[in-house]
């Protein structure tokens, strides 16, 4: 994976690489270098799989961390591309043309956390959440909690305390 | 006897064959969990189920067709028994069994298959139609074999009509044609498999990938009609089975046993395998079962 | 009496006077050529009308005043004054079309016209060899200068070609002359004619080149390239002249010296006819030129006449009836082949796809189908009585493989002019307008008289036709003539004279099984125009065709004579074949239905031919037990109706035919027409009778065939999605258990056999009058685009219930007694293995009626057919009627069985075992017994379905009506009706396991004979260079291999 | 088994808050039809658009006895929505047996009886819930199992799954415990039976009777309503 990082980087900005274990890294790239980073794991290191898409929304440093999990069938290795993108314009380029299971991630993302993936087939299209609503829920300026008690009704707590409930109901004698 | 005794009659004999048949459908219930090991619905249930579906308040139809369909099914399997002479030389439960011969039999059995279909297609359900594909596809393998034995025996008793076939079989149990005619009859009971739709040869009602099959939109009354009917033609397909293969029955408690012990190698079967899909069973049907029927009807024209 | 000098002599005056005419008036010339033309028509009329008076007188002129050998002899006798009088009519006729050309061009044209004529009336009449000559060069000559009426380059260089042949075999002709008179002394033809055979071979090798001489001229195929581009290229008008004038007066004067020719020959020259029939007929088949296609039908038809002559010369046919033969051909070919030059000339392109302007051209569109049939040799016109004597004649003098190649060549003249045919009247072509010249309609119009008035003689007093014969071209005439009104008279009117003549006309006359036949055929019929009458305007062609047809089918039963019967089966052929190409998609159906049927035609014909003359006035069901059929000819006719039947192996045409028609047809089709085979079928098999039991390797053979019918064409219906392809199959399959059926030869077998067919009859035009309204409604065929139209068509889905219980055989319909006979029977002549794999199609079919009911009534409804309504009402009473039909023999079953059980009793005796008792039906053969009461079953199921059926009613009679959509579905909602209907390839599993049998093989084989067919005929025609000299040189090479056949030393 | 707790349908109908609005809502045309509004127009004619009915009940007598076979005879459609639906599968092996109770599971909902909701419901399967109940055939009956189902469990917070389904449809017997065990569902059904042969298994005429405001509640919370008013 040493290797590996110090080649990429004769032809990427990469940095922030980190071995989690023989078989798993991290490293960083930048927004417009990320789909030609890809287009090369895909097509040269033998990064075949796009394992999957996540997203952690860094509201602090107020950006969106991307990463990319790539699976390589020969060596077994998972390499995790991140990329990190402004939350006030979260707009994306795609990877559906490199893999196309990528446009289920993308539309996804862009339900979940709002990240726009122009050009991605379907992307506007609700596609857990139907007929949502309000903002994006994965955000997490979102507050579930408030939403929540806004819109579905709680059921008033029963006054018995379970313990003693149960007690009586099992054991009535004590 | 005039034709007021002889409904009444028909009655009381389809009286008997249904609660026969519903019993039948118990038995084969507790057996199926016997064998799972679990204790199994009471051997009454297939009763409590129909009186359940026919008390359900509410019912939809999709249109008269789809109304009329269960009409059609049970119908189907009331003709179907009324045209199989019941016990031998017995003038009460001979149905109206001078109407016609075998082959009568074999085409009605196709009246209410017909005419369910056609209530389920009216339906507009998906499944239903799939189900109704299947099962006609596999209607017309399994009608092969059975046909061949039908044929082999209109060869060795010289003549199609059951009752005739049943009295040449009286006498001692060695002149049942199970004994007189092997092949024909392995053909036949191995075509019951399929008629009967146990496994392998359930594709039809498929419950978990085509839920129930051809009856997925009937509920409430239609429902019951058609539990109603499991147990008639299920009935009526074993007395047959019986008259033409195992020497009939004279009596009541001779009936009982032998279309019981009939009925248990499609349970046994049904039990023990898995499911074919549709062609499988179609080319199964095609290559066996219907080898042995040709191999009998050539011995007996022999 | 008329001295043929006098006519010679008018022409040669004429010629001379209209130079000098012309520089006077225009008009007057052409006033002249006219009054030449009729002068001489006049002449021969007259001359014909003395002979008759005086059948002894002298025919035979002497010019000179000298005896024979010493002068020219003219005869003007009896043929020669109707040849004459055609050949001046058609002159005429051919000036009128080119009256625009002549006044353009003056005296020229016009004199060389005149002079054209004349040489040909010269070649008629003379009876010396050198003025034959003379004559010929008369004729020739004219022509070529004709040429030049139009000038461009191919015309000319066709006509240098032209000098060039004509040339070369005017100096054969005439070196063969020198020679002859060297060795016998005399130019007068019948002088020669009685002298004893000069044995030496240079006469023979002169004799030779005098044949040689005519018959190259008369271009025969190969060394006919010159004719081709002589055809194509030249003026139309001039064409028809050449392909009429020229060839007859020159096939008059091969008739007058083939007596001279020898044996050897004679076989020669016969078979060089014979393959210029054949082989110009098969490259025929690539020309997309109409104008060349002529050439070729030219090249064949003279190639046929020739075969005829020569062949009837060597088989010592009487020589009336030769004259009889070849008059046919030839005033056929010539009226026919003029007629359609002239067309040509009409039409813009010679493009045959263009020809499709015509279509709504009126009356040349009308000419021009009957030109193509008269050409055909189909009824009612004299080439096919011609054809068919010719046939009988070789048939009589078993000279099998003439009679094979004589068939062979129709046949492929059959594809190429029906497929002309198709080209114009199909609605595939989308017609531009025509301009037509109203002059050039004259000679048309003439042409078409002539044809269809002496077809019209020959029929009503053809001595083997009774005037019944001609009933179907009258009654295609009179509706043909009403064809402008609207539908609904003119099916009252066919209704109504079809019924009288079917009830006064035909049931008296015949035996109950003829009368169950006329039932079927004419009564099927009769019941089905009502369907036809659903069209609001005229529906041009229709009405017609449809008269044709059911008046041939009831020509069919009554039929005495083999003629009748046979005029009568391509008369029903010719009928259907416009009721098919009147089909959307009907032109190649339409064409391989045609031609399939011509060739069981020509099977039948040749059968035909083999058995001897039966008795006028008798239907031949009389007739049968008297008729002693050999086994071949029994097998030739059994291949016939097999292909009409459609058996499987030769069912290729039956889809297509079935289904591409207009639906009514269609209904009418499948389920009336192909019982036409089954009655031929039974015909043949009654002249069996008693000969060949039901247990002969034969019988079985044929059993087997009508099983795998019946089982092959259930599974291809299994896995169509076009509704009427499914239906067209379906009917396959229920003829393959009428096969078998008829091929038990027992009582119980035919009696199945008949009824099936009566069934069939009942339900399929049920359905497919009901389908017909499905179809006008929801302007598809495809099965899976329609769905829920059960609310919709109520009406239409209880009709197809019916039909498809009726089908599959499920009591209480009539359609059990069918399965319950068919198996019966089946089984107790010991048929057990067929009976099983009837068995197995029978469950087939319940797949392919599922489909169809399933996939079209029921189901998901489409969006787009929300505003289907219920068919029209002339739809709805067809199906009303046989709705009532099968309930009354369903529940009264003996209707039909008892009188069955008689009509096939008058054949084969009711076995003793075979009785009734009351509605039982008993069988109690030693071999098997069984017994059916539909009278009971009836009630019974009555019984079981109506107490279901009230429980229901009691306990659930408020059940909620809902919609489409409110099916359960996984918790989901069902996205669009389209999405949810199962309809497309329904049975997939079902081709997965048995999908492996119904391959179209069959279709391929065929279509790989017509591939192989055609090009092998495009390699033929590479033979064509257009080169003058190759053709020269083919010329010569032809006659070196004629005469090293010849074998002369 | 009566020890452990069962909650039946009177402790809840008590706790209910808003009664029924009384009028018509927009969405409902008359007192027999539906308008249908959250289908597209050429929709509309695919849909039964027809206002579900109060059923009748038959004379006293004869429905106790057809209570009697209904509670004999209960047919599942176990509606697994989260983890739940686990217990049903134990309930028919041979441990625990339901099919001795005459009850069995059943694929359609036009056959079932008794709709069982394994779990927490979420938006997007309340959708599916509220489809598959309005299909079955009354007298039906809904047993919910899980404290998902009875007040959100640990879902309490979450923005897309809702904490008591007897606001949307009436619920007769619920079955706490995350998850609980089979002999609990099996308890709760045993407390169905009773409920049905008491004739207090009344849900489908609930449903009825408070339809607008059970549809009240489903729309509220049903953004994309894209089916009629009334699955039928």
């Amino acid at each position: 994976m040493e290797t590996l990082y110090k080649e990429l980087k004769q032809y990427f900005d990469v940095d922030e690489f980190s071995v989690q274990k023989a078989s798993l890294a991290f490293l960083r790239v930048p927004k417009s270098q990320l789909v030609s980073l890809l287009t090369h794991m895909k097509d040269i290191r033998g990064y075949t799989h796009l394992v999957m898409v996540t997203c952690v929304d860094y509201l602090e440093q107020d950006s969106f961390l991307l990463t990319y999990l790539l699976h390589n069938y020969s060596t077994h290795c998972d390499l995790g591309i991140q990329v990190s993108i402004s939350r006030q314009n979260p707009v994306m380029d795609g990877i559906h043309h490199l893999w196309e299971q990528g446009r289920v991630y993308q539309r996804e993302l862009f339900e979940m956390f709002g990240i726009d993936f122009p050009g991605s087939p379907d992307v506007h299209e609700p596609m857990i959440l139907e007929g949502w609503q309000g903002p994006p829920p994965m955000r997490r300026d979102f507050d579930t909690k408030a939403y929540s008690e806004a819109t579905y009704s709680h059921r008033p707590r029963d006054h018995k305390e379970p313990e003693e409930y149960m007690k009586q109901q099992l054991y009535p004698e004590d | 006897m005039n034709l007021a005794y002889k409904i009444f009659w028909a009655f009381i004999s389809l009286g008997v064959v249904t609660v026969w048949g519903l019993t039948l459908n118990g038995i084969v219930h507790k057996i199926f969990a016997r064998v799972q090991g679990r204790l199994g619905p009471p051997v009454w249930q297939p009763f409590l189920d129909i009186i359940k579906n026919n008390s359900i308040r509410t019912a939809i139809s999709h249109g008269v067709m789809f109304y009329l369909g269960p009409v059609f099914r049970i119908a189907g399997g009331i003709g179907t028994y009324m045209f199989i002479p019941v016990l031998f030389g017995s003038v009460y439960f001979s149905n109206f069994s001078m109407s016609g011969d075998v082959l009568l039999v074999m085409y009605f059995i196709f009246f209410g298959q017909l005419g369910m279909a056609l209530g389920a297609g009216e339906g507009g359900h998906p499944y239903s139609a799939i189900a109704v594909s299947r099962g006609l596809a596999q209607m017309t393998a399994f009608e092969v074999p059975f046909a061949l034995s039908v044929i082999s025996l209109a060869l060795q008793y010289k003549t199609l009509s059951i009752t005739e076939i049943v009295a040449a079989q009286q006498g001692s149990f060695l002149n049942w044609t199970l004994f007189t005619n092997p092949l024909a009859v392995i053909a036949a009971m191995i075509a019951m498999l399929g008629m009967n739709m146990y496994n392998p040869f359930s594709l039809v009602i498929a419950p978990q990938e085509i839920p129930i099959g051809p009856p997925t939109e009937y509920q409430a009354s239609f429902l019951g009609l058609l539990a109603t009917n499991r147990g008639i033609f299920g009935g009526a397909k074993l007395v047959l089975f019986m008259n033409l293969y195992f020497g009939g029955a004279t009596n009541l408690v001779e009936l009982i046993v032998k279309t019981f012990w009939i009925y248990m190698l499609s349970v046994f079967v049904g039990a023990a395998y898995p499911r074919f899909r549709t062609e499988d069973s179609i080319r199964f049907f095609l290559k066996y079962p219907t080898a042995l029927g040709i191999i009998s009807v050539l011995l007996f024209s022999l | 009496m008329v001295n043929p000098l006098v006519i010679i002599a008018m022409f040669l005056g004429a010629v001379f006077l209209i130079a000098l005419l012309d520089k006077i008036g225009r008009s007057l010339s052409m006033t002249l050529m006219f009054m030449v033309l009729t002068a001489s028509c006049i002449m021969s009329v007259w001359q014909i009308t003395q002979l008759f008076g005086n059948s002894g007188a002298a025919t035979d002129y002497i010019t000179a005043g000298f005896r024979a050998p010493l002068s020219i002899v003219l005869r003007f006798g009896f043929l020669e004054a109707i040849l004459v009088l055609i050949l001046n009519l058609l002159g005429m006729l051919g000036a009128i079309y080119l009256g625009k050309e002549f006044c353009e061009q003056g005296a020229k044209p016009i004199a060389l016209y005149l002079t054209a004529i004349l040489g040909a009336t010269g070649l008629i009449l003379t009876r010396d060899i050198f003025n034959t000559f003379v004559f010929l060069e008369i004729l020739s000559i004219a022509t070529y200068a004709l040429i030049a009426i139009k000038q461009d380059k191919n015309s000319l260089a066709a006509g240098i070609k032209y000098m060039l042949a004509g040339g070369l075999s005017s100096s054969l002709f005439l070196v063969g002359v020198v020679f002859a008179y060297r060795f016998t002394g005399t130019l007068n033809i019948d002088v020669w004619l009685g002298m004893p055979q000069v044995p030496k071979a240079g006469y023979q090798v002169a004799v030779f080149l005098v044949a040689m001489g005519l018959f190259i001229e008369l271009k025969p195929f190969p060394a006919n390239g010159w004719a081709l581009d002589l055809y194509q290229s030249a003026h139309s008008g001039l064409g028809a002249i050449i392909s009429s004038v020229n060839t007859a007066a020159l096939l008059y004067v091969f008739y007058k010296v083939i007596p001279l020719f020898s044996p050897t020959l004679l076989a020669v020259i016969t078979g060089a006819g014979l393959a210029s029939f054949i082989l110009a007929n098969l490259v025929a088949l690539r020309q997309q030129n109409a104008k060349r296609l002529l050439g070729y039908s030219s090249t064949s038809q003279t190639g046929l006449i020739i075969f005829a002559m020569g062949a009837m010369l060597q088989l010592k046919v009487p020589s009336e009836l030769s004259l009889m033969v070849v008059f046919g051909l030839l005033i056929t070919n010539l009226l026919a082949k003029s007629g359609l030059f002239w067309l040509s000339g009409i039409m813009q392109s010679q493009g045959l796809k263009s020809w499709a302007d015509l279509r709504h051209s009126g009356s040349p569109a009308v000419h021009f189908a009957l030109f193509i049939i008269a050409l055909a040799a189909l009824p009612p016109f004299p080439a096919f009585f011609a054809k068919w004597q010719l046939v009988q004649l070789l048939g009589a003098t078993k000279a099998w493989v003439w009679l094979a190649g004589l068939l062979l060549g129709s046949l492929l003249e059959i594809v190429y002019l029906f497929r002309w045919l198709g080209q114009v009247f199909s609605r595939e072509n989308e017609p531009k307008p025509l301009y037509i010249d109203a002059l050039k309609l004259v000679p048309l119009l003439g042409v078409s008289v002539l044809l269809v008035g002496l077809s019209l003689l020959l029929g009503r007093f053809h001595p083997e036709l009774d005037i019944s014969a001609i009933y179907p071209v009258l009654a295609f005439i009179l509706i043909g003539a009403l064809d402008f009104l609207p539908a609904r008279l003119k099916g009252l009117l066919l209704i109504g004279i079809t019924g009288y003549w079917a009830w006064f006309g035909l049931l008296p006359s015949l035996p109950l099984m003829g009368q169950v036949f006329v039932l079927i055929l004419v009564g099927g019929s009769i019941a089905q125009i009502f369907g036809f009458m659903r069209y609001q305007r005229a529906a041009e062609g229709m009405f017609p065709s449809l008269a044709l047809m059911v008046f041939a089918m009831g020509n069919l039963v009554v039929a005495g004579t083999k003629l009748e019967f046979f005029m009568a089966w391509e008369l029903m052929t010719l009928g259907s074949y416009f009721l098919v190409l009147r089909g959307k998609n009907g032109r190649f159906p339409a064409l391989s239905y045609m031609v399939f049927s011509s060739l069981g035609a020509y099977l039948l014909l040749a059968a035909l031919a083999m058995i001897p003359n039966t008795f006028k006035g008798y239907p031949l069901l009389i007739q049968t037990a008297f008729i002693p059929m050999g086994e071949i000819a029994g097998l030739l006719a059994l291949l016939a109706f097999l292909i009409k039947l459609g058996a499987v192996g030769l069912h290729y045409w039956l889809p297509g035919a079935y289904s591409e028609a207009d639906d009514e047809s269609s209904s009418i089709l499948s389920s009336v027409l192909s019982k036409a085979g089954v009655f031929g079928l039974m015909l043949v098999l009654l002249m069996f009778l008693g000969k060949i039991s039901g247990n002969s390797i034969s019988m079985v053979s044929l059993g087997w065939i009508g099983v795998a019918t019946a089982f092959f064409g259930a599974l291809m219906a299994v896995f169509q999605e076009d509704a009427k392809r499914l239906l067209a199959y379906s009917s396959m399959s229920q003829m393959g258990y009428i096969i078998a059926g008829f091929s038990l030869m027992s009582h119980l077998g035919w009696v199945s056999a008949v009824y099936l067919a009566i069934n069939h009859l009942l339900f399929k035009a049920l359905i497919f009058m009901a389908m017909a309204g499905v179809f006008l409604r929801t302007g598809t065929r495809n099965m899976y685009e329609m769905g829920g139209l059960i609310k919709k068509m109520p009406i239409a889905f209880i009709s197809v219930l019916m039909g498809i219980i009726a089908v599959s055989g499920v009591p209480p319909l009539s359609g059990f007694g069918s399965k319950w006979f068919i198996y019966t029977s089946l089984i107790e002549q010991g048929r057990v293995l067929q009976a099983a794999l009837a068995f197995f199609s029978s469950a087939i079919s319940f797949l392919y009626l599922y489909k169809l009911i399933h996939t079209v009534f029921l189901g998901q409804a489409k969006p787009q057919l929300s505003n289907v309504k219920e068919a029209p009402i002339w739809l709805i009473i067809p199906q009303a009627i046989f709705i009532m039909a099968i309930m009354a023999i369903s529940v009264f079953p003996n209707l039909i069985t008892k009188p069955l059980s008689l009509a096939v009793g008058d054949f084969i005796a009711k076995p003793e075992w075979l009785s009734w008792d009351g509605y039982n039906m008993v069988l109690a053969s030693p071999w098997l017994k069984g017994n059916w009461n539909g009278n009971l079953v009836m009630l019974v199921t009555m019984g079981v379905f109506m107490t279901p059926l009230i429980w229901l009613i009691l306990v659930n009679a408020k059940a909620q009506k809902v919609k489409q959509f409110n099916i359960v579905y996984a918790a989901e909602r069902p996205y669009k009706p389209w999405t949810t209907h199962v309809a497309y390839n329904m049975f997939a599993h079902y081709d997965k396991a048995l999908g492996f049998l119904v391959k179209p093989r069959i279709t391929g084989f065929y279509n790989g004979v017509a591939e192989w067919t055609h090009s092998f005929a495009s390699t033929l025609s590479r033979l064509y260079t257009g080169n003058g000299q190759t053709y020269l040189l083919h010329i010569f090479l032809y006659m070196i291999f004629l005469y090293s056949l010849l074998g002369v030393n | 088994m009566s020890d452990i707790e069962i909650k039946d349908n009177p402790d809840i109908k008590s706790e209910l808050q808003t009664p029924p609005e009384p009028g018509y809502s927009e969405w409902r045309k008359d007192e027999n039809t539906l308008y249908n509004d959250g289908l597209p127009e050429e929709e509309k004619d695919w849909f039964c658009d027809a206002r579900p009915q109060k059923a009748r009940k038959s004379v006293q007598v004869i429905e106790n006895f057809l209570n009697w076979a209904r509670s004999q005879s209960l047919w599942i459609l176990a509606f697994g929505t989260g983890c739940g639906a686990i217990e049903l599968r134990p309930l028919v092996t041979s441990r625990y047996d339901i099919s001795r109770l005459g009850m069995q599971p059943r694929p359609t909902p036009r056959q079932a009886n008794l709709i069982m909701i394994g779990g927490y419901v979420s938006i997007k399967t309340l959708k599916r819930i509220v489809r598959s109940y309005e299909q079955m055939q009354g007298p039906k009956f809904v047993v919910a199992v899980c404290s998902c189902a009875i007040n959100g469990g640990m879902y309490w917070d979450s923005y897309n799954t809702v904490k008591r389904i007897d606001e949307y449809i009436p619920v007769d017997v619920y079955v706490t415990g995350c998850m609980p065990r089979p002999e609990a569902v099996l308890a709760g059904f045993n407390k169905l039976k009773e409920l049905i042969k008491a004739g207090k298994a009344e849900g489908q005429n609930l449903y009825i009777e408070r339809f607008d405001w059970y549809k009240e509640n489903q729309k509220k919370v049903i953004k994309d309503w894209n089916m009629p008013d009334y699955n039928w």
